[in-house]
């Protein structure tokens, strides 16, 4: 057993995490300031943070992901990190030309208290910013929260840099898509456009960490937000915010800055939320849900009533980030399974209120965590203690897979051991289907491989 | 290109590199891109702060600690005191492989594991040490693990919380549990080259020699500097097992504490990776007299050349002819290997940009296949490595370094017993036996190879654009920047996930993946046809001296 | 063992099939016909037929397949199958109201003789068929060639019957997709209006075999080629037909009736076949290959430079249909991946002939067989001379990837027990990503499940 | 609507389904439609040609042939002489479920195989006689079967190829193998019906009392017309077993040669699927004197049922007891479940249209869950099947019917011993045993219900919008059908790959699964929220009488 010494008891645990499910903000900054166009994400605080949360953004994506880091010394951690920021300012901009820098803290400058906004204004009140150029920043302590908190408190930064409210309303929607991957936002623009929605969609992470190999590297890759469009977000008629995790302060920072109203709504995981997402947005850009959208919905809906008989009754285990887990819990609920033990590092009362209330009905049982040590030691013997029939989560979960022989989908951040991700969406009603997919996939692989031989299907 | 052939003066290309940098960056880095001259006695500047914002591949001091050193022990509970991030990211990352050990499949093996105090702002505010200690006896309760190692992390240092007397006061209550603290926090140093340093240090201060059981059988050492990553040790340990020789201790791959504990007890020391070992190799020969000879086990011919250096030095015929016959039995399929591969690789650039001994060590493999190493650098070397030891009086210390703790070790009254007379050890050294020594890299290398420490990613571009290299090694996060440049990359800290790479039969896999990676059809085909037709320029071009 | 009398030896079989890689020509001239706009296909022969395509199809697509027979009985097969044509026709239009009906022979109204021209013209002359709607036909012998001809020969029967050549050519290109699934039929015309081509596509089953569950059945689903759109194609300046056994028979008519030159071309699967695709595509409509396509093939070059180390050297097993097997076997050797064992029940010399010239230097010893009796069987005695590493298939190959455990990819007619493939194409760069994303799925699952603790990679 | 609700009438939907059809289509098919009345005896047309054109559920004479009858024998090869299709189409498609017999998992199975001559046009042209023997000897030389049939597909009969000559020919020439062929062209009678008459007749000339090995076991008995689907059988076996009724051979399910050759040494048949195994039956009572009894083991009470008739024929107090402990046993489980998945199904309606037995047979089970099947019928059922077999002298033979063989079967010289005196089996006939009798599904159904036999996809669309039903029983060619009208169907030929649905676990098994068909959430979102809020109609409906 690869993870031998998880014992069945459940004991509890006031300050030990182990296996956590969740990492810390910069990350998600990291990831977040990806989705502008021509932005470098910059990491205030020591070497390490920024490498290991490049190597982690690279492994998920098997792509490039460029930051810069402060380098803090043991020097700069005493007197503090001005020095090295606007040292790496000013090189950033030199020698690499990226169209602005955002920045974000660590636990380290958090620590020693280095204040972002006085840094920068000195940055540019010195000339270290050149004409044109732009830089945002957003504070991310990597002891409050989770990679999730950083990822909005960058979307947060990204508006308070670059939203402009003119007064002149430009009859546009914006929508925060929340932390998804680039195929999702791609698939988000589709229906938009589809829908003939006006939108502008912000971070955007399509086209940047899913480039293609074409034998020329383009450090500013074609994709992200270009500043001109957020810009202009500033004065559109609606925000829709994509989970309350990710995206709500960065719409909230909106509505109080801009006067630009927000509705947050689910990430379209799954039939319910996938139909509440598209109703919201033809509601918000006045239009009407074009017709395909009939088709794209029924085919979803063909597949899980075709396929029902497979799905009905059994036992999900999950875990993962709150604004993925909502939707996809209630996704499962449509299609009769059971989300029977749910964990999130990310903390916020709301998510266990929320997933009780959704699964009040059909699993009034569910077992859900989240924040401190919510973390996948306890899903793992919470499996122990009630097994599974289905395991959905980042890749750390086959360790639990394989020990348990559980089927596997993987699902959230970081998927480190398969491809896919960037390329297929789970979002939208065709997301859906792909989630079907690999949902019945792997247990109908298990179904296939443990059938005696008198029972092996040749149609399910 | 021929092996001989002379490699093009980079000087153009060093100019140009430093052309972009405003100027003081470009006098600093400057210092760190050699062209390299074995008339010249060159200095490189090494070990050095990285300049903010210029991109680097450098990690922090944390990570060497608990990343490279203490990561590869199976039973000891490693946990990390800070925010979660710090303990995630090292979780699993290292393909540090460990087998199941005595025990068998139910043996201790913590390294599945992620340990943290997950610290919150409240515990930044008004201090984590509570916290830490109770997290000691979560962990002590559940797992029962002989050791527990603590990891300080960035906010740890500043907020003044006390690792080693929490970790000396749970040692004491927990009584059958070795608790000892790291000040590894990352701002430390200018990279993981501290973290190594200070893994030393607390490994030898709370372990080493806390068991003086002797070993039963002879010839008797440990490896240092060997992390099993992708299985590395397992094919070294197959190697001495074939050969008669015993291993005490690896520092640290596939390590238990009790070997840590023993380790002590070898008669000699082999050093594989210099830059994060060497101190731990210093002290064991002062406090226990135990001599320490540099080998490199990457590369056939050098693993087979490290195998007669450890004859040589236990002086004993039978061990060298063993020696020899394991030698003889390993190299023809060595050879037939190379030998298919060398059709495909010969002539073909490579390029090194990784570690603080790898970038060194493995141009072996490349020679053995016929390939010329244009440039190469360290990540965290320090001018030992590159310009070798003879150059360690005239290191200064700078304000980094000196804040790195140098233990004061002096001889063990009872158990300092020197293995060998200085007479014998400095025959051995006159053999060319490495004895307390390294040469370093730039010996190795070919005049006119461009030599870069802590590359940044801006130099990376220019050299590809310059040497246009069939290969290029380096980590996980240069690994797609380079190859959507249309150059492979072959991972030297993971492998790719392959491996081993070390001893006979690392070598042919590497020459199998090498051969690979050479005959991988995609590289020819990157431009859409209806762009252009000509195939694309990276893969095919030879190198034009 | 479900397949335990398989011996290794192979004895050379003069006679006997077993296990067939193939099966007859009458369900590809039905599924020929759906593709078409308010089609009804019918099948003259006994009733069994009918059951069995309808069945097989149903199965496949998990989808309604509606169509007709002229229910034979001995007296028929006495007398002729006149009768019962008539009647059908007229039962027909009378109760199920299609817009035209697609009539195929069978082996029993084959060799009894019936001559569906005589009996057609007759119906009309019998105002059997109602103004307005119109009767198409074709012959479908199953005692020559397999499903494939008899696609073919429906959409020889589709052109014959719909194709009208005015002389006013018209700025159109005639794509015939060739034996496809729905979504690739989807993903070609997506691919198609992307580039600014203006095509007419034909047979075109999406939105008939993959359509929307919204409570309400519609007999008359609204995708298929319109009659209108089939018509102007006699008009086109070049019919570009995918698959020299499905497609060529049907452009060849075009050229000889109504002078639209024509050019074969391999169905898009894979990275080369859709190169030339995509060029023959521009070419053809005049216009210019847009630069999106840049990057959704750099997308796929992508994935597989990332991901080589896991395809190079790898043995494929596959077993299917010529007109995909040649792109897919040429697109395994783009990959690295050694093409080993090969067959298809289809005949055609060009079949081998094409395999061995793709493989010649990567995979000089191929084993490869085609037409009668290159049957699963033997395929399954050449796995067991020669082990892969992958096997490719129809659902029927789960039988030998079980008894072999060899990692098992589903890929051609029918796919019984998994779900995906009427929604998800495999043509195209995209297709290319998701025929990648399955292959290295199934042998990287093998690679976790029988990897050695020690050995287990959390990174891949 | 509860379980004694009145059916509303029909006879106006029946007027607009016929008012659809032409003149002389829709007075054939006002024969086959009909409104159940108890009072009346109405005779219901069936077994009749299908219209051509009005898309039918109907299968050939070959797949009742070989599909049905042949197709569950293990060990015997399936050889199908014609094109390709006919034996693709009939490979593992029906899920007749097989153990490995006692010679364990390597005993003989050649059902995962698809056999064919694969006629191609010369063989049509210059007759495939000779293509046919030289595939036998090669089934033979390279599975060595015990027996091998040969199935003639639509093009043999016409081209005059004799698959009896060359069986006998090839089975003097083989010597061990039984091989025998049968002339079940697709197009000959209506439906698969004629397949199964063919094929019963075929099985008991040649194979049929070829051992006369007496079992050892009291209360032998054969259990005719069950297939195994999905187990069926291995849950009747598992039942028999425990009451220790010896089954010497079930026609065909799960069944070897050597069970066929022996069936005539039981002293009891019963009769499941009375259309496609009567003919044995006669048969066999007639040439050995075994009577046969028709027995229903789908639904818990039906089994009971089945099992005590077994007892009362036997007349042994000790089985008739053991009998009783079985069913004992078995109900509590049978009834837990019932009741639960009660709550969702009582008053629900259901509609069953496929087979020749099991829409019959399966209205027990809808019974038992409170459900009202409003209208049924069978896809290639016969007169009697409907009304019962006193109908039979009335039933004309037409054309269709005349070219089935009917064997001439007289009593055995020796071999003949009737098992039960006409005395006793008339006794139990007045006891209400269906001894040599069968009285049909109509007796058992609802006055108004509507019968439907052949039913068209019209029929089916009008009968769904006119009754709503919440379960619709049909095939695949049905399932995505009326499943697009919002309507779940349940597959009775394959049990949507579920099952055992017979016997007393079988009986739990289709609760549950009709328990899950009726809670599935998604049939009550199958409309587009933006289209409208209410619910689909189609789940909710309560049938308003």
């Amino acid at each position: 057993m690869l993870l031998r010494h998880t014992p069945k008891e459940v004991a509890e645990r006031k300050a030990l995490t182990i296996n956590p499910a969740k990492t810390c903000q910069p990350i998600g900054a990291m990831y977040a300031a990806l989705g502008v166009h021509g932005c470098l994400p910059h990491s205030h605080g020591s070497q390490g943070c920024c490498s290991y949360h490049r190597s982690a953004l690279t492994r998920h994506y098997k792509d490039p992901i460029m930051a810069g880091t402060s380098s803090f010394t043991e020097g700069s951690s005493v007197f503090g990190g001005q020095a090295n920021l606007l040292q790496a300012l000013a090189n950033m901009f030199t020698i690499y030309d990226p169209d602005l820098v955002a920045i974000h803290s660590t636990c380290l400058s958090e620590t020693i208290g280095d204040d972002l906004t006085q840094i920068v204004q000195k940055a540019i009140d010195d000339g270290k910013v050149p004409e044109g150029k732009k830089v945002i920043y957003c504070n991310t302590p990597s002891y409050i929260g989770s990679h999730i908190t950083g990822f909005s408190n960058m979307c947060t930064g990204i508006v308070r840099g670059l939203a402009k409210h003119t007064g002149n309303a430009i009859d546009q929607v914006n929508l925060l898509p929340g932390w998804v991957e680039p195929s999702d936002m791609r698939e988000m623009k589709r229906i938009a456009s589809e829908m003939g929605a006006n939108i502008v969609m912000y971070p955007d992470t399509s086209d940047v960490v899913d480039t293609p190999q074409t034998g020329e590297y383009k450090m500013d890759p074609d994709g992200g937000t270009s500043v001109k469009d957020i810009a202009s977000s500033g004065d559109s008629i609606k925000t829709l915010a994509c989970g309350a995790w990710a995206s709500e302060d960065a719409a909230k920072l909106l509505d109080s800055r801009c006067k630009v109203p927000y509705e947050v709504i689910d990430i379209p995981v799954g039939l319910s939320a996938t139909d509440r997402f598209v109703t919201a947005l033809a509601d918000a850009a006045k239009v009407d849900v074009p017709d395909s959208f009939i088709s794209e919905r029924g085919r979803l809906v063909d597949v899980i009533s075709d396929m029902s008989q497979y799905l009905h009754g059994k036992k999900v285990a999950l875990f993962g980030d709150p604004d993925q887990l909502i939707p996809l819990t209630e996704f499962l609920l449509d299609l009769d399974m059971i989300p029977t033990h749910i964990v999130s590092g990310t903390p916020g009362k709301k998510f266990t209120a929320r997933i009780k209330e959704l699964c009040a009905e059909k699993a009034p049982n569910v077992n859900v965590k989240n924040g401190e040590r919510a973390d996948m030691f306890l899903l793992h013997q919470w499996i122990k203690n009630e097994p599974v029939d289905l395991l959905i989560g980042n890749t750390y979960g086959k360790y639990i897979a394989r020990d348990e022989d559980i089927p596997f989908v993987r699902y959230g951040f970081p998927i480190l051991d398969r491809i896919g991700h960037s390329y297929f969406p789970t979002v939208g009603y065709t997301g859906g289907i792909r989630l079907l997919e690999k949902m019945l996939g792997v247990m109908m692989d298990k179904i296939d491989r443990d059938a005696e031989e008198s029972k092996f299907e040749l149609v399910m | 290109m021929s092996e001989n052939t002379k490699l093009p003066d980079p000087s153009t290309l060093k100019k140009e590199i430093l052309a972009k940098y405003p100027a003081k960056v470009a006098r600093k880095r400057s210092k760190s891109l050699i062209i390299n001259d074995q008339k010249l006695d060159q200095e490189i500047q090494s070990n050095v702060r990285t300049i903010p914002g210029i991109i680097t591949q450098r990690g922090c001091t944390y990570a060497g600690c608990k990343g490279v050193v203490l990561g590869p022990t199976r039973d000891i509970i490693n946990l990390v005191h800070g925010p979660i991030g710090c303990s995630f990211y090292a979780w699993l990352t290292r393909r540090n492989q460990t087998d199941p050990g005595p025990e068998g499949p139910d043996g201790e093996n913590f390294m599945t594991y992620c340990f943290s105090t997950d610290m919150q702002d409240d515990n930044i505010v008004f201090g984590g040490e509570k916290k830490l200690a109770e997290a000691i006896q979560e962990a002590y309760d559940i797992f029962k693990p002989k050791a527990i190692g603590v990891f300080s992390t960035c906010p740890v240092g500043l907020i003044g919380d006390d690792v080693h007397a929490v970790s000396r006061q749970m040692k004491e209550k927990l009584g059958d549990c070795n608790v000892f603290g790291f000040s590894c926090e990352g701002y430390k140093g200018v990279s993981q080259s501290a973290g190594h340093h200070i893994a030393n240090n607390q490994l030898f201060r709370h372990v080493v020699g806390n068991d003086d059981t002797k070993p039963e059988s002879k010839f008797n050492i440990n490896l240092l500097g060997e992390y099993n990553i992708g299985g590395d040790g397992f094919e070294i340990d197959r190697i001495f097992n074939k050969c008669g020789i015993n291993v005490v201790c690896t520092f640290s791959g596939n390590s238990t504490m009790g070997a840590f504990e023993k380790s002590h007890t070898a008669d000699l020391n082999l050093v594989m990776c210099h830059r994060s070992i060497n101190y731990m190799a210093e002290m064991m020969e002062t406090k226990y007299g135990i001599p320490w000879m540099k080998v490199n086990f990457i590369g056939a011919d050098s693993t087979a050349k490290g195998l007669r250096k450890i004859g040589e030095y236990f002086e004993d015929d039978e061990l060298k002819a063993r020696i020899e016959e394991v030698i003889a039995e390993e190299m023809p399929a060595v050879e037939a290997k190379v030998e298919a591969a060398r059709k495909r690789s010969v002539g073909k650039l490579a390029m090194l940009f990784v570690g603080g001994s790898r970038a060194h060590h493995y141009q072996e493999l490349f020679k053995e296949l016929g390939m010329e190493t244009v440039s190469a650098g360290y990540e965290f070397g320090h001018r030992d490595d590159y310009e070798g030891r003879k150059v360690l009086p005239t290191i200064k210390v700078d304000a980094d370094s000196r804040n790195i703790e140098e233990l004061k070790v002096i001889a063990d009254p009872e158990r300092f017993n020197p293995r060998a007379s200085d007479i014998k050890l400095k025959t051995l050294q006159e053999k060319g036996l490495e004895v307390s020594d390294y040469r370093g890299m730039m010996p190795d290398m070919a005049d006119n190879s461009l030599i870069v420490d802590d590359i940044s990613h801006w130099e990376t571009d220019k050299l590809i654009e310059f040497y246009k290299p069939d290969v290029f090694c380096a980590g996980i996060k240069e690994k797609y920047v380079v190859q959507k440049m249309g150059i492979p990359l072959k991972q030297l800290h993971s492998y790719d996930y392959g491996g081993p790479y070390a001893g006979f039969q690392g070598a042919i896999n590497f020459y199998s993946d090498i051969e690979m990676i050479l005959s991988t059809t995609i590289w020819k085909k990157l431009k859409a046809p209806w762009l252009t037709k000509e195939t694309d320029p990276c893969i095919c071009a030879e190198f034009v001296a």
